[in-house]
């Protein structure tokens, strides 16, 4: 299989699929032409993170890798879930086919696109290298 | 229920393929080079497959060189091709935007050698224009490879017309027939064609058998060195119970068209027919000219790789242009080239049918394609913007 | 009874070499380059005859690419290493006299391109010297490639020995182990080999398939360009079936390679001593580094051709280096290069046995070649001047 | 089949095949380095070819076309002999692969080669120009 058990299950049954219409932090990363797009949603009460949900355009991976953050991020603190990395992810799923790593990039980046909003929506000062941006997205696929 | 529609990547072999292969295995196993009985057993096997494809392709036994597959025999027609070329001095090739890699990057790896390649518009429909052709012909072309129908979106090209304009012209005219042979008629005299490659494992033949046909007095380039197999230009011990598998099957899919081409251009019809009402869909290629197997549609707002996955979960086998499926960050360039836009080309689909799908196959798929993609665009940002109004519609 | 003494030419599939490539031909027949999972599980079977492949070679899955048989990867093995070599302005490769065509010819159109290539010496043995390698390595050496086993007289070479020459100085050593594989024990870490052929036909494996082991970080040519198959180094829908059916036979004979050595080994022993009665018959080739299977003879005075079809008629299948089996005029390069004269080369036998062969069937070529040895000599003109002294015979 | 019935036939069953000692002409052309040599034998009475036989050293058509050779002259003027051609040879076995047509060649000169023997023996004089040889024999496989 091109896929492992994990990310098949979390693709098939993704956990924390949908929106959240009063979120108070939202993150989309990802371009249509390159063919992701993950936009995700956070309830966050009291610096934890109450909820979370996501909207996904693309492939399998893409969808399980933004299911198995959501997941990994739920109930923790936002500080917790800035520490996320995507190689957590792969791992979380038993790993990913190599073509495929850029998708846990994207999920790592959607989860720090939301608190990010966050951040701003709150006025809360946070320090902009933790934003780091890619610099081509604009005119590739960069991951 | 599990519903195999992905003929054009690959085919189950017939059984009649099998049963033309599987005495040569272990009855018929002599080398055909052997000059002992179980050798000339074996040889006489060989010439009497190539007889079979020779009359299915309106050349004769002597013009078939046997190949491993498609691939390689587009490889050493491009490449006889230009070194026919080179030799007069003549480094400028003609093709599509949109044909298959095996010639596209045998190509690109010519140009690196200092050929120069024009590749031809197919428009919006898919189909190359024969008059395009003859403006892109120049004193130093050396060849014009056109598909003669396109592996992803089936559209079968204008070969007899490209064919007239190149031996007018006295110009090399190969064709990519992977797609079309056992399932178009083929006539390499007829319709001019000077060198022709297909594929046994796309008409229910077996794998890693291919036919190159090159006009008698088209000196090919070998690929291969090495024994004098294939009048010296293809070496290597003949693949035998391949190869009558593919005559068998050749034979097979030929002598039953007229009926198969019928009864699959309907199932073709009514399955674009029931797809098409799922909103924001569009058919990718003419609908006139087209392989009677081929569907391939684009969902505006989802992805084409979870489309097949979750399709694959509901037992369908289909393929996608999708980036994703392809191991590149790019979708096909095949949709590229008929003008989609790469978020559209992402959301491709496409499902191609042999003689055993049934009406109920696709009674199904027009149930099940709707659902999945309904459930696709529930949990794509992609579709919400659209819905909203945060975005335009690129198909309507 | 039909005797068939010519497995190195090819091989009867062995049933479970047919076995294992059924399934693959009508049940999980999916192109493996596809996502669902009828492709899926061609993939997995294709990893798993990798796996198979470089388990008995000695080497990881990753470094197997799998082509349509010995020729094709004696090609891409040679061309890589020519390429490589090139790259950085080394164009000097060393082989042998008596290398299979697909490996002379190879060299032979790179030294049309500028190569400059060694042929070593094999002696009357036919063994190459490792100590000529070593006198043969030049600072633009690209690339060394001697034959494991050879075809005709199935002499051995000191592959290790070579090998380890040629690590120590930094020089690619490729090997055509055709006729090794599944009948010597290969280890390509071991004995310091970078690249190795082998050709599925020649263990009771299927026609049609062959692999190249690539040592890891060794740039491959294609020799075959289009899809991202093999790790994009050999383009084309991969032939499953006979992939399977290829490491089967391989697992196979590896399986049970001591005792079925030694058993062959006995026959072709027996078989030699009983044709070495024959007056005026010499062995070709090192008895001692030999292949279990191989024998092969000249008799003077007699021409091979018919000596062939008439041991053919006799039930006896058979092959010779005669000038007149190969539709040159020369007889056998590799009888020429062990020093034989042309005159006794033309007289030439070779009989390769297998596993399946009796030693009623070794008595019955012992009852019968000396026979038909005497026929032919009988009208032989030659003959008739060795014997009323009016020559002087070369074999004595 | 590489040969013909007519071919297997001659090279099974060759006629014709041994030596006369007190022939009248003895011809032999090839040579072992190309891998065939035929002899031929003429018994010859008041210009008709009363018996022929051959020894031939080569391939399946070697022999085949030096049987056939035989039996086209035997019973023949020495003058009918001297046309057969290598052509008419061929054609009475049924056809040749091309790699063979040099046999058919060789079977000719054989026979021309015994007859020009006889001449020389009986001191008859003849045309040199009937008996062309190829030049390039010694050094080679010249057919
Ligand atoms: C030593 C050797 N190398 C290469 C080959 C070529 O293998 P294939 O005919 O399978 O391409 C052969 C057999 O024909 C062989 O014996
Ligand atoms: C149009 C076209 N050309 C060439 C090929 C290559 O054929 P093969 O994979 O048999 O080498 C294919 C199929 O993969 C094809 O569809």
């Amino acid at each position: 299989m091109l896929y492992t058990e994990k990310v098949m299950d979390h693709f098939t049954n993704p956990r924390n699929v949908g929106k959240i219409e009063d979120a108070d932090g939202v993150g989309e990363v990802g371009n249509a032409k390159c063919g992701d797009i993950m936009r995700m949603y956070l309830k966050i009460e009291e610096g934890i993170i109450q909820d979370v949900k996501f909207n996904t355009f693309g492939c399998g991976s893409a969808i399980a890798t933004s299911s198995m953050a959501t997941e990994m991020i739920k109930g923790k603190t936002v500080e917790e879930a800035m520490t996320l990395s995507n190689k957590a992810v792969v791992e979380a799923l038993d790993g990913l086919p190599v073509q495929k790593i850029h998708c846990s990039v994207l999920a790592e980046e959607a989860v720090k696109a939301a608190v990010k909003n966050y951040y701003d929506r709150k006025g809360i000062a946070y320090d902009p290298s933790l934003f780091s941006e890619c610099a081509d997205c604009d005119h590739g696929c960069c991951h | 229920m599990r519903i195999y529609a992905d003929n054009a990547a690959t085919t189950q072999m017939s059984q009649t393929a099998i049963n033309a292969m599987l005495p040569y295995m272990d009855k018929i196993y002599g080398n055909p080079s052997s000059l002992h009985s179980h050798g000339q057993e074996a040889a006489e096997a060989l010439g009497q497959a190539r007889e079979v494809v020779a009359g299915h392709l309106g050349c004769t036994a002597r013009e078939i060189y046997f190949t491993s597959g498609g691939s390689e025999a587009d490889n050493q027609a491009i490449l006889s091709g230009a070194m026919m070329g080179a030799a007069k001095g003549k480094k400028h090739i003609i093709s599509s935007k949109f044909e298959h890699h095996a010639v596209l990057h045998t190509l690109e790896n010519l140009e690196k050698q200092g050929f120069e390649i024009t590749l031809l518009d197919v428009y919006e429909k898919g189909l190359v224009k024969p008059e395009d052709v003859a403006a892109a012909l120049r004193q130093d072309t050396a060849l014009v490879t056109i598909m003669f129908a396109n592996n992803e979106i089936g559209t079968i090209q204008p070969i007899a017309e490209i064919g007239s304009i190149c031996r007018e012209k006295g110009v090399l005219f190969h064709t990519d027939a992977v797609q079309a042979a056992g399932h178009l008629p083929i006539d390499v005299k007829g319709m001019n064609i000077d060198m022709l490659s297909l594929s046994a494992h796309k008409f229910h033949g077996p794998k890693g058998a291919g036919v190159l046909y090159a006009r008698k007095g088209i000196p090919l380039t070998n690929i291969i060195h090495g024994g004098a197999q294939e009048r010296g230009k293809r070496a290597g011990t003949e693949n035998i119970p391949a190869i009558m598998g593919m005559a068998a099957a050749l034979e097979e899919a030929c002598g039953s068209m007229g009926p198969q081409t019928a009864y699959v251009t309907s199932l073709r019809d009514q399955l674009i027919a029931g797809l098409s009402k799922i909103p924001h869909s569009v058919v990718n290629g003419d609908m006139e000219n087209r392989l009677p197997g081929n569907v391939n549609m684009c969902f505006e707002g989802i992805e084409g790789e979870s489309l097949l996955l979750l399709l694959d979960m509901k037992g369908i086998a289909a393929s996608s242009g999708s980036a994703c499926t392809s191991g590149s960050l790019d979708p096909s360039h095949v949709l590229l080239a008929i003008g989609r836009s790469h978020e559209v080309a992402h959301g491709s689909l496409r499902l191609s049918l042999c003689e055993h799908n049934t009406k109920e196959e696709v009674d199904s798929m027009i149930q099940t394609v709707p659902q999945v993609v309904d459930y696709l665009r529930s949990i794509s940002p992609v579709w919400d913007d659209l819905q909203k109004g945060k975005a335009d519609y690129v198909i309507h």
